[in-house]
């Protein structure tokens, strides 16, 4: 079973983000979950939410404490939040940035994989305003394999009708441009 | 829709309470509340209906003759009718007279 | 003597002489109720129930009226009626009228207009059941809404609430040895309908019965909401005689007290002229036990009121008049 | 037979409504049943369903309208939460008193104070005696099954009693995951065209909510109570078409793994599941755990729990809410009395868990199972990991 955690600020997607990537699972006959951090944070807040995707039905309820996945919607949560926290070593850090490794060192504290890709510059060139919600997805499709990219189609479809398109090419572009940057210690 | 009259049992008990027979109320006689009935002057009456109106309880009915009279089974005596009267056609007097 | 014998000329005026033999004579609200002697309100409810024909659902609010006409397993109602709990009459009525209207456009029951109609007293209306009924004509429901005013909790025990006269006494707001009764004016609930935009708003009293039921029939042809707020007498509860209960109706139109009027599309109109001269206050007062503790003064003090609030009415009766000429010249 | 979709439960639950055709609804919104709320407006407004939809002004009106709209024969649904339900609570008994068959949908939630917006059961917990049929849903293919199964149940002629589904707050409501969703046709066959037992309409009066006098008043709780207790046999009934039809089996109490146990967790709604993991671990450990959800909480299926605790040595029966002052939780108290009569019953001991959203993981049903089996606890029940 993959478990991801995503951060983002309210009102940045991440919530769209969780439940596009378990219908996306869904269609493929496999089991998801999409499930929101249940806080009271409004808009501007940093937040959480949560996947689950398996092969086998999923039974368990109770929240995601040890990810084998965070991505990072807002390169401004790192060092803000402990965006590292919990996250297996064997698992993989996805942030949306521009930084480079060292950069990025200097605010988190883990020595497993870790990814980025300038999730906010390809939404301003497709999309053509920063909600990286739905680039960022094509980056952690192409890195976990959670999902094949064509899976989103049809969910991004669903959601934003008239302009999926352009959020299935920014979701195909990041998926192309998401480069690890370090294959950590182990 | 049958049902009783008088549930004696639980069983008999209309689901919710529910009544099924309008009107019913009139099994229930408030007759017996009155100290004082109405008494019709028909000399005086001119017809008008003021006391079948005012009658809270609905029981001043007019006759065949266009007089009015009220159901003692229902009239509580309340008076209304004899202090609404203009021409002062109605009385209330005492039951025992 | 009632007061119409003394003042015949004026009355007739009002009331036509021969008007009540043409009221059907179909009774909806039928005998064996076990309403007090001369109650204000079960004669007005026979009356609404007259204007409002067969195609009528009744929602009631706990209160006098559903305890004296429900003893299951009988009901002193020959119309389809519910009633669920105190505060909420307008609520059920609004769902009433919603289960009506989605039943009959979609053809589960006869395709012909049944009208939903509320009703509570002034605890159940203007109290524990405004929110309620704020709600049921703000969202525009074809309901008409009637509160039976007799200004107190009278189905508990005479009990003041915000329909309660300034300084009446009642069981909880009582003539003490230091205050003498009720210390707030009256809440003037027609006056909130009115801002809720309802189409029709009306006051009424089964004093003056005809103008009482064309204001029912006028209400029931509104598709929309409607609200009359119907003044009635408790003789229990006023520490009145029973028989009274007509006059003290009569005399709160005559003194201004209580007017009766109606507001449709926001335009104000008297429809029972109210004598040139007033009669005092104090007229009105003096049959009433709850109003016996009062001083000169104190009456006085609620003259004074009677006068600004009915002079307030007239401005914007004479305001509604001038708005209506003006239009008439303008679309001439 | 159905599609399989991935959907948030909140609004599958509003879809599984408008797969009922239902004729009204009246719904205020309240954190977390607002999805709800939302989509059966949506639903109502694209004409997917040819219903009204009541925008009314508290929870108190909500049940009040849903009455009003129930009681001229219309199909009625609602939904609330928490503060909400409890603002319906002076309404609750008489819908059932009065025999209406309205369906609400609760997403469970604690109430204040302190207020908290999060999943457990002190919504419900107070209102389990006011006459209504209750059913807990353990995930969101059961929410969207037991919303239709509600319907059927409730308006049975046998029944004609108002229908609860419990789905947990956030954990269900907010869960987009995998559901069957039934097709239209499916839901047609299944659930006939509501016929109401009377309906205000002038061309059949009735009265209704009339005056119960002391010598009617007792007679009418008994039929009410009757009505209810009686009502586990239509549950029943409508559980087997269903599971006819659909394939999905449902029990007032289903059991995991308790052929041999010897100690049992008890759950209700959304942690079931994630019980049911805790009790594979415990077995791969040596442990003879097993599990019983209870899906049924009113009429309280008292024949069915002897039944399956048979063998069972000690019962730790979890509750979502508290009872103050009261012998523990309200699961343990009417488990506890149910199994007074047995022979042999078990040990029963109570946790309280899971209050206001805190969270409750694999390993802490494994360490309540382990404890419940050494012994007692401290005190008659538990606040599990209550700090302090």
């Amino acid at each position: 079973m993959l478990e991801i955690r995503w951060h983002g600020r309210g009102g940045q997607g991440a919530v769209t983000s969780v439940e596009l990537l378990a219908l996306s699972a869904i269609e493929e006959e496999k089991y998801a979950q999409g499930f929101p951090s249940f806080g009271p944070e409004r808009r501007g807040a940093p937040v959480t939410a949560f996947n689950r995707v398996d092969d086998k039905q999923i039974k368990i309820r109770s929240g995601i404490y040890h990810p084998d996945v965070v991505v990072v919607l807002d390169e401004s949560l790192v060092g803000l939040v402990d965006v590292a926290e919990g996250l297996k070593p064997t698992g993989i850090l996805l942030v949306n940035t521009t930084k480079t490794l060292a950069e990025l060192k200097k605010n988190i504290r883990f020595e497993g994989r870790i990814a980025t890709c300038d999730g906010t510059g390809i939404a301003w060139k497709e999309l053509g305003v920063p909600i990286t919600n739905t680039t960022m997805l094509g980056a952690l499709v192409k890195l976990t394999g959670a999902v094949k990219l064509e899976s989103l189609d049809s969910p991004l479809k669903e959601r934003f009708g008239r302009i999926a398109p352009k959020n299935q090419a920014a979701a195909k572009r990041a998926y192309e441009e998401v480069r690890i940057i370090s294959q950590g210690s182990k | 829709m049958t049902e009783k009259k008088w549930p004696e049992t639980w069983q008999e008990v209309n689901p919710g309470c529910m009544v099924f027979r309008p009107g019913s109320a009139k099994e229930y006689h408030t007759g017996s509340w009155r100290a004082k009935r109405p008494i019709w002057d028909n000399a005086k009456c001119i017809k008008c209906g003021v006391c079948y109106i005012y009658c809270p309880e609905g029981c001043v009915t007019e006759n065949a003759d266009g007089f009015f009279e009220a159901n003692l089974d229902y009239c509580k005596g309340c008076g209304i009718c004899a202090h609404e009267c203009w021409p002062v056609a109605i009385k209330m007097v005492n039951e025992e007279e | 003597m009632n007061t119409a014998t003394k003042n015949p000329k004026n009355v007739i005026e009002n009331f036509d002489l021969y008007a009540p033999k043409l009221v059907s004579k179909e009774e909806f609200f039928v005998g064996g109720h076990r309403a007090c002697q001369g109650c204000g309100e079960a004669l007005a409810i026979r009356l609404m129930c007259k204007a409002l024909g067969k195609d009528t659902v009744i929602t009631n609010a706990t209160g006098c009226m559903e305890v004296i006409s429900s003893l299951y397993p009988t009901t002193a109602w020959n119309l389809p009626w519910i009633h669920v709990a105190f505060p909420n009459a307008a609520a059920v009525g609004s769902g009433v009228e919603a289960g009506l209207k989605a039943l009959r456009r979609k053809g589960k029951i006869a395709d012909r207009r049944v009208k939903s109609v509320a009703i509570g007293g002034d605890g159940g209306t203007m109290d524990i059941g405004f929110q309620a009924l704020s709600g049921a004509m703000e969202r525009c429901h074809d309901m008409l809404y009637v509160c039976f005013d007799n200004e107190a909790y009278m189905n508990t025990g005479i009990q003041r609430s915000s329909g309660t006269p300034f300084l009446a006494s009642t069981t909880t707001a009582p003539a003490g040895k230091k205050i003498p009764g009720n210390q707030v004016w009256k809440k003037n609930l027609p006056e909130i309908m009115v801002a809720h935009n309802v189409a029709y708003v009306a006051t009424a009293t089964p004093s003056y019965p005809i103008d009482f039921m064309n204001k029912v029939k006028k209400a029931r042809q509104i598709k929309g909401p409607s609200y009359i707020h119907c003044f009635v007498t408790c003789p229990t509860g006023w520490r009145s005689t029973s028989e009274t209960c007509i006059k003290l109706g009569r005399l709160a139109l005559e003194t201004g007290l209580f007017p009766l009027y109606e507001v449709e599309d926001g335009k104000y109109r008297l429809t029972v002229e109210v004598p040139e001269k007033r009669r005092p206050i104090q007229d009105y007062l003096k049959g009433q036990g709850r109003f016996r503790h009062l001083t000169p003064d104190q009456i006085q003090v609620i003259q004074e009121r009677v006068d600004i609030e009915w002079e307030t009415l007239m401005i914007k009766v004479e305001h509604s008049r001038s708005k209506e000429s003006l239009r008439a010249r303008r679309s001439r | 037979m159905g599609k399989r979709v991935g959907m948030e439960v909140a609004i599958a639950s509003a879809e599984a409504a408008a797969l009922c055709r239902f004729d009204v609804a009246a719904v205020y919104p309240i954190t977390p049943q607002s999805h709800v709320a939302e989509h059966l407006s949506d639903i109502v407004a694209d004409g997917r369903v040819d219903a009204s939809f009541i925008t009314v002004e508290s929870e108190h009106s909500a049940l009040s309208a849903a009455m009003g709209s129930e009681a001229t024969g219309a199909r009625t649904v609602t939904a609330t939460s928490s503060q909400g339900l409890l603002y319906m609570s002076e309404v609750l008994p008489i819908t059932s008193a009065m025999r209406l068959p309205i369906v609400m949908l609760i997403a469970n939630r604690a109430v204040s104070g302190p207020i908290n917006i999060w999943n457990d059961h002190s919504d419900i917990m107070p209102m389990r005696d006011t006459g209504w049929i209750s059913f807990f849903a353990d995930n969101g293919q059961e929410v969207v099954d037991m919303t239709i199964q509600a319907f059927k149940v409730g308006e049975d002629r046998r029944v004609m009693l108002p229908v609860n589904v419990n789905m947990d707050g956030f954990q269900l409501t907010h869960m987009v995951e995998p559901i069957i969703m039934p097709d239209q046709e499916e839901v047609d066959h299944f659930l006939p065209a509501y016929v109401p037992y009377a309906a205000l309409h002038p061309d059949n009066i009735v009265s209704m909510g009339t005056l119960g006098m002391p010598e009617i008043y007792a007679e009418a709780q008994k039929a009410k109570d009757v009505a209810l207790v009686n009502s586990i046999k239509v549950v029943r009934e409508v559980w087997k078409e269903w599971e006819a039809q659909f394939g999905r089996k449902y029990e007032p109490i289903q059991t995991y793994r308790t052929e041999d146990a010897e100690i049992a967790l008890v759950t209700m709604g959304s942690m079931g599941e994630t019980a049911e993991i805790a009790v594979d671990e415990l077995r791969k450990q040596g442990v003879k755990a097993g599990l019983l959800k209870i899906k049924l909480w009113r009429p309280f299926p008292f024949d069915d729990l002897k039944k399956v605790v048979k063998g069972i040595k000690v019962l730790a029966v979890t509750d979502r809410a508290c009872s103050f002052g009261g012998p523990g939780g309200p699961v343990f108290s009417e488990i506890r009395s149910a199994l007074y009569d047995t022979p042999k019953r078990p040990k029963i001991v109570n946790y309280l868990i899971g209050l206001g959203g805190r969270d409750v993981q694999v390993e802490n049903f494994m360490d309540m199972v382990r404890r419940a089996a050494k012994g007692k606890l401290s005190e008659p029940y538990e606040f599990y990991g209550v700090r302090g």
